[in-house]
């Protein structure tokens, strides 16, 4: 498998998700900066988290009009799976390919926590390794996680299997308690109507090595591999 | 040529931010508040000094940047 | 020309005799305004430490682990191969005040900017706050903002805020302490230093533009506050991490070479300070051109750039011939880069303007010519000593257990923590929370463990017992991790040096941290002083707070607080002698501060502290943690609550009152567990070694007991540990 | 009654949101765009009637809550 990860000038997490790829992949990812024009071909193209412009104006509104966005764009509508985690699900809205928007936290804080989610859609090439309806751990760290859309794309996503995972307690109950932003549905990940688009808040990258306190982020890079190679 | 441009959020759009600031003005004891909606003020200089044109231009600014038309409105004045 | 009036002078903060010396240093003629300004900036006690210079030299800063110690932006130590850490501790306590997020905010970038400036990457931020009563009319809002401003900045940067220290108290009602911490990480053969050199070679300027900000922001940090200052608001800088951000990555990346000569951070005094350092340490002059200085606002006076404090600026000195290069890096990262200047062999800094020379001042005097003063100081008077006996026990003893864990110096700091991504950069193997953040050496087994710490109301008491003790526990909280502690950076938060009573804190203070720091070999490596925390001559508790580094050298022998099995039994490390003068107890129970702080036995430090550490490292203990506030009864009961485990704590043979024993603060203890078959060895071999250590109890269950009685749930206990502070932040 | 209320940076002080915003309309190929600010709109709903009152109410809130006074001004309109 061959796969890309966007770097902004902002970005701080591509590290980190270029860490978790290596380790289950066995090779480098590409890593490929914001102003080129074109994405090598890949398998998969990962957008990072981080604060692509300093999160100016909007969370990755000005990432979203980069040159290689155009490209990543294209792509995506060629069918590579594209993966944004946290300021990437940004971008990734911004730019269109994902519907709804990414609001400030209902707390008005940054939120840097391990959060509950519970796996909701497993047909796809991300989720592949988890089950559906596992309860997994994943932390979150951002400022504008908060997802909202209107009633009719949210009809639509829920009624297309479209929210990948939702945010929920140790039971698996996707209450108000377990919300840590204030998504509408507990969202805490969606997808394009075609599956092969995933944006999600917390960063499986960030739980896969057991030194950092868990693995459950680990399935998602496997499956990635074992599914794309 | 200076230029304002408001965007605001949509009716129906959630607005966690103008609901933070209404709880922290009711905790301040400030009474009868009954909404609060928080929105952006961009001031633009530019180049260009022909009215139609610059307006024209913010608009275009609008679209492609300034606001996200999927939850925001937006005006623009010449000032 | 501005004619130099006592009234100038004074608002330059100079004395009528300082006025002279820089007469005298420009060979006899009056100074211009900006010379002027210059002057007063580098002679501000901010920049050249004139009442604190004759103490700092006693402080002890060598060791086989130093590779560069006070005098640099940054302090360095060795962790072998090949790699350095590079550190340092800096307050913005005055700015905080005035502007609590922009003022932390910038604070921690500029903290930052002193270590990426010497070729280390930043690997993790760390804090100490201290607010004024909870009750305060100002305090809320101070914590909210200073909180968002050092999130708001490293959460951008990308650069996990692991640790740090909140504490509260009504003597920071009108001063609060901000003082950020940042560590890094360089490779030891290829470190940047501050010392221009050659002459002919082009001082460059990157980063953002020069706009009117935080003018002033040196002399104002070393002034008293008063009624009026909310007149000096104007001079807050606004920081941007993005453009930090573009700033570090441009920095490394040019630094990945070899074209660079030297490389200083614009901080409090901005263009004026570091073109100074630079020159004078190199011993060479600097020619600068004003014209050439990227500016933000237009018709800006020399005066103006020169003292500007805007953020996200570095000079540097480059070999000749390599500028292009130089050039293309940094405008990949889209940042400014101007060539501002040329080195000389004047000795002198010459700074021209539109065609004429505006300043032309001598740098040795800049540098060095500040008076140096020996503010006369009177010792703080040994306190009487408290026995047991004359503090009264409380009546419910587990309930004051509950009391003092949701105490607010006590109670979690999860609210704060949790708005700091503290795991970024995927190496932060222990979270805050516990005794110290440790952080993973990328790409290896190798841990850093780093804590803050600081008891200001026992330096207060005693502040040579005090000092000794902030370096103590800071030592022993590096120990709980399995760190070996190696080196400390230090922020020196006083009231006015102008009075002696405070002189002596300071005095008092660093004597104690020399000992520590000597005996403990533990040395100072970088540090900050921040005087004048006083409000109408109310000045703040003596606050040196403590950053300290330790390695781990595998991390799969890290340590943690929390309580594992049921069934382990709990060891507890270090001699009992129920001290309870200057307790958390007698402060927060009794509403009482007398007495002497617990004494500090730096000889039992060492000691207790490498047998524990040799416990780790051996693999022989599931838990550790070190004694501190409250005492042996509250660090049991974080233990449990880190757990989520009970545990049945067994009080020691000799005669202490219950509540000498349960909440005394004797130093150089520590509490463990291990698996019950290992116990007895551990006791056999602390005997041998000579430390003190007996059974203190078994793990196990959902409450916490004492002897078997006075139950209380560990899920109350965390409950009001966990909810004191978001319940206040809401309030 | 319905109040606007408008903040802005004071001159001189550094706008870092404006400078990306500027620098992104750049890269998107709007030439002559000399400078961007970024202010806050924020729409009060309350229930006062009196439109004196409501001012007052305003300023006060600005001054306590809406803006930041040590960098920020703020100018309030009733709509
Ligand atoms: N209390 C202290 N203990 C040890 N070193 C100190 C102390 N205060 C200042 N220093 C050292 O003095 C030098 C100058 O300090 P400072 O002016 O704060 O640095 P900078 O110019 O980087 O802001 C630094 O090397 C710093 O580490
Ligand atoms: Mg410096």
């Amino acid at each position: 498998m061959k796969a890309s990860v966007i770097v902004f000038p902002g970005s701080n997490c591509d590290r980190d998700i270029q860490v978790a790829l290596r380790h289950s992949m066995g090779e480098e990812p590409q890593m490929v900066w914001h102003g080129d024009a074109e994405v090598p071909r890949s398998d998969l193209i990962v957008l990072p988290g981080g604060f692509s412009y300093g999160d100016y104006l909007r969370s990755g509104a000005i990432a979203a009009n980069s040159p290689i966005m155009r490209d990543v764009v294209a792509k995506a509508g060629q069918g590579v799976p594209v993966l944004g985690i946290c300021n990437g699900f940004q971008v990734l809205i911004e730019s269109g390919l994902l519907p709804g928007a990414l609001l400030r936290n209902a707390g008005m804080h940054f939120l840097c926590r391990d959060v509950g989610l519970r796996v909701e859609n497993t047909g796809t090439v991300f989720t592949g390794h988890y089950e559906k309806g596992q309860i997994v751990t994943i932390p979150i760290a951002h400022h504008d996680g908060n997802y909202f859309a209107d009633d009719a794309t949210l009809e639509r996503l829920e009624g297309e299997g479209r929210v990948a995972f939702r945010y929920c307690d140790s039971e698996g109950a996707a209450g108000e308690d377990a919300n840590p932003n204030g998504s509408l549905n507990n969202i805490a990940g969606i997808l394009n109507d075609g599956g092969s688009v995933l944006g999600m808040m917390p960063h499986p990258e960030r739980l896969a090595d057991p030194f950092l306190g868990g693995t459950d982020g680990k399935p998602m890079f496997d499956g990635l591999v074992e599914a794309l190679s | 040529m200076k230029i304002i441009v408001k965007v605001t959020l949509k009716n129906g759009v959630l607005d966690p931010q103008g609901k933070a600031i209404r709880r922290a003005l009711a905790s301040l004891g400030f009474e009868g508040v009954e909404d609060v909606r928080q929105g952006k003020l961009i001031e633009l200089d530019i180049a260009e000094t022909d009215p139609e044109k610059a307006r024209a231009a913010a608009l275009d600014m609008c679209e492609k940047l300034l606001a996200n038309t999927v939850i925001e409105n937006y005006t623009v004045e010449l000032a | 020309m501005t004619e130099m009036t006592p009234e100038l002078i004074a608002e330059h903060g100079l004395t009528p005799e300082e006025y002279d010396r820089i007469v005298e240093a420009l060979g006899g003629r009056a100074p211009n305004l900006t010379e002027l300004g210059v002057f007063s900036v580098m002679w501000s006690e901010h920049c050249s430490y004139k009442s604190s210079r004759v103490w700092l030299k006693e402080l002890h800063t060598t060791g086989a682990q130093v590779i560069q110690g006070p005098g640099e932006n940054a302090g360095i130590i060795d962790i072998g191969d090949n790699q350095a850490v590079v550190f340092k501790m800096e307050s913005h306590n005055h700015p905080s005040f005035i502007e609590p997020y922009q003022g932390a905010a910038t604070g921690v970038g500029g903290i930052m900017r002193d270590v990426f400036t010497m070729g280390a990457r930043p690997i993790a931020n760390l804090n100490a706050l201290r607010f004024g009563e909870p009750d305060h009319e100002k305090t809320r809002h101070l914590v909210s903002g200073v909180v968002e401003g050092i999130g708001g900045y490293g959460n951008c940067m990308g650069v996990p805020t692991v640790g740090g220290e909140v504490n509260f108290d009504a003597s920071y009602n009108g001063n609060i302490l901000v003082n950020a911490m940042c560590v890094g990480l360089a490779e030891a053969d290829n470190i940047f230093y501050a010392a221009a050199g050659g002459v002919g070679n082009p001082v460059i300027y990157v980063g953002s533009r020069t706009g009117r900000d935080g003018i002033h922001g040196a002399t104002m940090a070393s002034a008293e506050f008063d009624d009026d200052s909310d007149e000096k608001r104007p001079t807050v800088q606004v920081g941007d991490p993005f453009a930090e951000k573009l700033l570090l990555e441009a920095c490394l990346e040019l630094m990945a070479g070899d074209a660079i000569i030297a490389i200083q951070d614009m901080g409090a005094a901005g263009l004026t300070s570091s073109s100074v350092e630079m020159a004078d340490k190199g011993g060479v002059g600097f020619a600068l051109d004003l014209d050439k200085v990227p500016q933000r606002e237009a018709n800006m006076t020399p005066y103006e750039m020169l003292l500007s404090e805007s953020q996200e600026r570095m000079l540097m000195v480059l070999k000749p011939g390599r500028e292009d290069e130089a050039r293309a890096i940094f405008e990949k990262w889209e940042l400014n880069f101007a060539v501002v200047g040329v080195t000389t062999d004047t000795g002198r800094l010459v700074v021209s303007h539109q065609g004429e020379i505006v300043a032309d001042m001598p740098l040795h005097a800049l540098a060095h010519d500040a008076p140096i003063y020996e503010r006369p100081w009177v010792p703080t008077p040994p306190p009487a000593a408290l026995g047991a006996a004359d503090v009264p026990a409380p009546d419910d003893i587990a309930g004051t257990l509950a009391q003092l864990v949701a105490a607010p110096d006590m109670a979690s700091k999860r609210w704060v923590w949790e708005q700091y991504d503290h795991m970024v950069m995927g190496d932060t193997v222990q979270r805050p929370g516990g005794d110290a953040a440790v952080v993973r050496v990328h790409g290896t087994g190798k841990g850093l463990a780093m804590s803050v710490d600081v008891t200001p109301r026992y330096c207060k008491a005693d502040p040579v017992m005090g000092g000794r003790q902030a370096i103590a526990e800071c030592y022993r909280n590096i120990t709980a991790t399995g760190g070996q502690p190696l080196a400390t950076t230090d922020c020196m938060n006083f009231g006015s040096p102008e009075r002696p009573e405070i002189m002596g804190q300071f005095a008092g203070a660093v004597e104690g941290m020399a000992e520590a720091c000597r005996v403990l070999d533990f040395p100072i490596v970088s540090g900050n002083v921040s005087f004048y925390n006083e409000t109408k001559g109310e000045p703040i508790l003596p606050t040196p707070a403590i950053g300290g580094v330790g390695l781990i050298p595998d991390i799969r022998h890290m340590m943690t607080a929390a309580l594992k099995d049921e069934g382990d039994v709990l060891i507890l490390i270090g001699e009992e002698h129920g001290h309870l003068g200057q307790s958390l107890y007698l402060r927060e129970i009794l509403g009482r501060a007398d007495g002497a702080p617990p004494p500090v036995d730096l000889a039992a430090e060492k000691l207790n502290g490498g047998f524990v550490r040799a416990l780790i490292w051996e693999g022989k203990i599931n838990a550790a943690h070190d004694l501190s506030d409250g005492g042996l009864y509250v660090a049991a009961a974080e233990m449990a609550m880190a757990g989520n485990i009970g545990a049945d704590l067994k009080t020691g043979e000799d005669d202490l009152p219950l509540h000498a024993a349960l909440f005394g603060e004797d130093q150089a203890r520590y509490l463990i567990t291990a698996p019950s078959g290992g116990a007895l060895d551990i006791l056999v071999a602390a005997k041998k070694a000579g430390v003190p250590a007996r059974l203190a109890g078994t793990v196990g269950g959902g409450e916490l007991t004492v002897n078997g009685g006075l139950p209380i749930s560990v899920q109350s206990l965390r409950n009001k540990h966990e909810h004191w502070l978001p319940d206040y932040m809401a309030g």
